[in-house]
């Protein structure tokens, strides 16, 4: 990024729409990972339409409130830290927490050098265990019954690290939604549990409001005394402020807390829908960019500057990871099992059906002699 | 002796006390009751759940992820059916991540039938459990391997189910779990939690002993030469009981197999087996349309085609929708010694 | 039952704690039900003891409450009257729908003649498409997902019959609680479903209290729109009124209800559990009969001259039904499946693997032909 | 001539207009969407659902108690792992009640592989789905078997499942729907939304005509003499091309059966056939631990031990926690034509 930030005298704030400011300095951070995230989705759409890839999804019109959710995350590995049980729509979350652009790409392209997942899962399926973000799954709002697993062990810490599940709007009619707020909320042992929904409005084709009788998502708290707050998540300032005045509540509290911020969903669902831009829908990117000319805080040239930047640096990451290695067959198996001291048959890894996989074959015909009776010799008694 | 459930227990104990155990939930798992079967009664780090299997098993991988050890128990084998998806989900996080992230968690559940439970107490979990890929499942047979095999499940880094056999549940073993009283009272004393009020009681647990029995490793529990029983959990003692009678009756001498893990299963134990005797029967007592043991029965004919003197059998659950109350119908519906000695006494029979 | 009514003025009534009331005679009425109830599951209590038979789960602390439910129920067949979709403890709902004793003892002694299951299921576990109580499961909490399809098709009757689903107070835990909340009030299609929560305070050994942290439980309905009442279900007049109210909205309103009854567990959880009757419980019996007393309606000859023919019913019954028939192996396989015009190997029902029952036998050596491809006459075209 | 997807879609149609169909539901299945693979377009009472397969699954329940004939769509049957519990209490609740209850549902769900949907849109189902007894379970390879197995689902008044090959789903057929228009894109005009804005839209149905296809038989896609291919679904128009292939290359004349139902299968057209050719191939992408195919394996060499001129042979999905999205696993995950010619050139050669 060769974009210098235009210097800002460390009074200058950005005003959100309620009154609210942040700092400048940061109100240009947040900026650079939006663009830089919205860069990344519309590379990626366009991948999926030229067959480069097969599918696509992402998070444009989520950049707002994400890239304010990942520059507040206490970012590190272990219970110390926040855990992040996420929605597909995370990448500017991801941005806003470091992750280099071309990581993105692997993913989107499906390279073995794809740090999460190694070529296997979907774009926007992170797994990062340097950060505690724990493998995003399809299958919606079953991260929100894992959720008080993490918070439960940084409870019994007493320390601040909380842990945060993001899903959207639609999910929250499974159960797990509810799960979660049970299991954090059992009597004596409140949890610090950040249950964030992005309500985008929709869940595929099908509008929210035709689906649900909650006036607010965030009133499904009200009889587990779960306290939350509804965002504009189109607005940077009041995200922020959202955001900052929740992971407070938890992360002091030890206690959950429940954050619905109102989104857009610029491109449709996924490319299975055409991933079109889509009309009507307000963009929090163009909102922060007005925001931002009209309180003297950026000029047209710097910001267009950010873009051109986010753009090369694509172009580059792009012709980089396109060369990258794919996976082959012999990676199907791998990583199946973790090395164990007990597994007589995978004591490294899965390597095919007992008595099949090349270990197998060497068993095969006897060299583990014919183990006893559980009596007998044959059966260890390790750790002796 | 220790019955199987208190070999439970006592690996528990162990689990916590030297294995680094954080968490043993469930419903009804923490004090009072210290589960429905006892298996968890006395523990320290044993805690009740909510009624809520999903909360449950999505506890365990957070748990997990955090760096805890935990032993999540379903109270029934029977209520896990609402979970599969997490349960793939956990076998799935290391793959997904490609290593990124295990999982290292203990599943345990009462599984089959045997205590007259009707429709929904006597399901059979192993051939669903057998298509959960990166899972390690085992059932135990007797205490000592109840033991063994709990031990292993905590020790191993990865997601592993242990089927407890409902009906052995309280049957008491042939061998002393490493460390266990000399006296069987003794041990109840200082285990066994009291009838009636309980909230000033604490276990005296003895110092039991390591003891791991590695996973894909099954036992060959009566040695023979006429033929092979591959099985395990319930049906194994009542395998065995068939096999002494027909030797006893000199019609045969049959080779039976506990085969313990379920996955990994030991291949090498049965491959030598069936190449020995050529005559192999395969008893669960699992539902028989995708059965587990139709697995076994396949690898079996795929390797020894030429080498089996008789068509290999299957003795398994009926496919049916329940296993009813009245004793008729679980008589009639999962395999019961008379059916397994006609088998094996057909098999016996065949001439190649 | 031999013993008359004592002559009652129709101005009489029974005032409950709250200063509503009923008449007497239906007082007298429902106590003569909570009376033969609590004969019955103390008759079963003591066979599953004796080991006349295995397991035995009932209602006794609930008949109060469950007996002022079966009276109100609209008792039919097909979706113009009530759907009940039951709990495992309504057994005195049960008896004042109008069940003769001897059906729950066939069910407790699993004969072939128990009209619920043929002696499949537990007792308890009732299933009678006469009154639409569709097959109690012991699953907890599914028939709360259920609930809603039967209340749909009611609904679009525009007549006033319900759907009324009962579970206990830690089954609330499970999403499928949720779920009848979230499919009951979809915009615009709101249902007409009674949500009932037999509140005794416990999940088998798990005290309420500790796993949950909703003040009432029925606030869950809050997020959803949802009304709702606690009662006190050891008062018979407070449940009466309670129940009245609550369907009295599901049928005018065509909308779902909440309703807590808060009642005892006068045995423990079930037979696995010692079944002994428990210290320091609340006797819905007893409070009612000390009030008719106190209330004049009803003096103790009166009361005991009830139970003795309670008890007298019962051990005619169970002499009755210790005689008669038990299933057989060849019931195993029988109701599983419904006959099918468009089942070639299962027209009639299940009998075995195909290939295996006796038609499969019949049909071994080819009775059917080869089966043609799809474009052959092997393929039926049939209904033209 | 109607695409797979097509051919539900007139199914469907037609079950509403005379087969009593009353409600047809799930996620994103009414306007304006119509289902994610379109099958539920245009169809007048098809409507959307909140997304919870749990609510999902209790609906039909509940509809089907109370005299309505629901057809549920599971989005993908990679979603409806949470809900085996309530599948099994739908397969068993006619049992448990001894008669007294019937539930007349269809569930629909895409299956399998094909559409390049990594983890978790690849799943198989039918081993899952033929372990829960009770239903009835389908799969067509083909437009007009979908259609004549839809009909069916929707008369037969027991639960069924109808898995749809998501590779096939717009895979147009051989032969045409009866009262399917001549001409295919006078179909596409009638029955297919607009791109764009379709909420004025209303589909011009053709008169569909009755065709059901009875539960348990087969199809004998292409005769021959050597071996016998069972299969079904997406693997089964391979498995026709690779058997058209070694005939052309003079290598065999190979039996292809389509099983077109699960549950219950046509024994006679398979024991017909394995009599006839002795080498018999099972083919499907499941996982293949514990895998429907195994049962089949089961029941043959059991029924044919002495006239099998070669072990059978078992082709389907490895087991591995998932299907990766670059298609290098995929390919390497589950059988392809050149593994299935292989493994019958080889079983072709066996001498007996
Ligand atoms: C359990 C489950 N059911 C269905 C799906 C298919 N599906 C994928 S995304 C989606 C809609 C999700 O909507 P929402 O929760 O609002 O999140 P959004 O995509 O709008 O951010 C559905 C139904 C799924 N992935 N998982
Ligand atoms: C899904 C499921 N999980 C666990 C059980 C085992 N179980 C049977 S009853 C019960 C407690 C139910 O408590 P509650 O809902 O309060 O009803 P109560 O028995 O107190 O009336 C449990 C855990 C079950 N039957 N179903
Ligand atoms: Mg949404
Ligand atoms: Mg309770």
């Amino acid at each position: 990024m060769t974009v210098k930030f235009p210097p800002q005298s460390s009074k200058k704030t950005l005003v959100g729409r309620q009154g609210k400011s942040i700092p400048s300095d940061l109100a240009l951070k947040i900026h650079q990972i939006m663009v830089r995230s919205r860069h990344i989705d519309e590379r990626m759409i366009k991948m999926s339409k030229s067959g480069e890839a097969f599918f696509w999804i992402g998070g444009p019109g989520e950049e707002a409130f994400n890239s304010c959710l990942g520059l507040q995350v206490k970012r590190g590995k272990g219970p110390e830290f926040d855990y992040l049980h996420l929605h597909y729509r995370s990448l500017a979350t991801m941005q806003a927490m470091g992750l280099e652009p071309a990581a993105s790409l692997r993913q989107m392209l499906m390279k073995r050098t794809d740090r999460n997942s190694m070529g296997r899962n979907f774009p926007g399926h992170y797994a990062i265990p340097e950060w505690n973000v724990v493998p995003v799954t399809s299958v919606i709002e079953v991260q929100f019954a894992m959720a008080p697993g993490t918070a439960l062990m940084q409870k019994r810490l007493s320390q601040d690290a909380i842990s945060i599940v993001v899903g959207g709007d639609a999910g929250i009619a499974e159960g797990d939604f509810t799960s979660c707020m049970t299991w954090s909320t059992r009597p004596g042992l409140r949890l610090p549990v950040l249950m964030i929904v992005t309500n985008n409005g929709y869940g595929i084709s099908t509008p929210h409001e035709t689906q649900h009788s909650e006036k607010n998502i965030i009133d499904r708290g009200i009889p587990f005394g779960i306290p939350g707050e509804v965002v504009d998540g189109n607005d940077v300032v009041e995200s922020w402020h959202g955001i900052q005045k929740a992971m407070e509540y938890c992360r002091t509290e030890r206690a959950p807390y429940l954050l619905e911020a109102q989104v857009s969903r610029l491109h449709g669902h996924s490319s299975s829908s055409g991933a079109a831009r889509v009309e009507g829908e307000k963009d929090c990117l163009e909102i922060l960019e007005k925001h931002l000319m009209a309180q003297g805080l950026a000029a047209r040239e710097y910001i267009e500057a950010i873009h051109d930047s986010a753009q090369q640096e694509m172009q580059e990451a792009a012709r980089k990871v396109l060369a990258e290695p794919n996976p082959t067959a012999a990676d199907v198996p791998t990583h199946t099992y973790a090395p164990s001291p007990v597994d007589a048959v995978y004591p490294v890894d899965f390597d095919g059906l007992p008595g099949k996989g090349p270990k197998g074959q060497r068993d095969k015909g006897g060299s583990h002699g014919v183990p006893g009776s559980s009596s007998s010799p044959g059966t260890s008694l390790w750790g002796r | 002796m220790a019955s199987l459930v208190q070999a439970v227990r006592l690996a528990l104990h162990y689990g916590e006390d030297k294995l680094g155990v954080t968490d043993i939930f469930g419903e009804d798992a923490g004090p009072p009751l210290g589960g429905i079967f006892t298996a968890t009664q006395g523990l320290k780090t044993a805690w009740n759940s909510p009624l809520d299997e999903r909360g449950l098993i999505g506890m365990a991988m957070g748990i997990a992820y955090a760096g805890g050890r935990p032993v999540a128990e379903i109270q029934f084998c029977d209520y896990g059916f609402n979970v599969i998806d997490l349960l793939k989900i956990a076998g799935n996080q290391r793959w997904a991540s490609a290593g990124a992230f295990e999982l290292p968690l203990v599943v345990m559940t009462p599984t089959g039938t045997g205590i007259r439970g009707s429709l929904y107490h006597s399901h059979s979990f192993e051939s669903w459990a057998s298509r959960l890929p990166g899972w390690k499942i085992v059932m135990p047979s007797n205490p000592l391997d109840a033991y063994g095999l709990m031990l292993s499940a905590i020790r191993d880094p990865n997601p592993v189910m242990v089927l407890l056999p409902k009906a052995l549940l309280r049957v008491k073993g042939g061998e002393k779990i490493p460390g266990e009283p000399a006296d069987e009272l003794e041990l109840s004393r200082r285990i066994d939690a009291p009838v009636g009020d309980r909230s000033d009681w604490i276990p005296q647990w003895p110092d039991v002993e390591p003891y791991f029995i590695p996973f894909g490793k099954g036992a060959l529990t009566r040695k023979g030469t006429s033929a092979t029983v591959v099985s395990y959990g319930r049906q194994l003692p009542i395998c065995v009981q068939v096999a002494n009678e027909l030797f006893a009756s000199g019609l045969g001498d049959v080779e039976v197999l506990d085969l313990r893990s379920i996955f990994p299963y030991d291949w090498s134990l049965i491959s030598q087996s069936v190449a020995k005797t050529g005559r192999v029967i395969l008893v669960n007592e699992d539902t028989e349309v995708t059965n587990f043991g139709e697995h076994l029965y396949r690898r079996i004919v795929e390797e020894f085609f030429y080498d089996l003197l008789a068509p290999p059998v299957l003795l398994a659950g009926k496919h049916v929708p329940g296993i009813g109350l009245n004793q008729e119908y679980e008589m009639n519906t999962v395999p019961q010694a008379r059916e397994i000695r006609e088998a094996l006494v057909k098999l016996l029979e065949v001439q190649p």
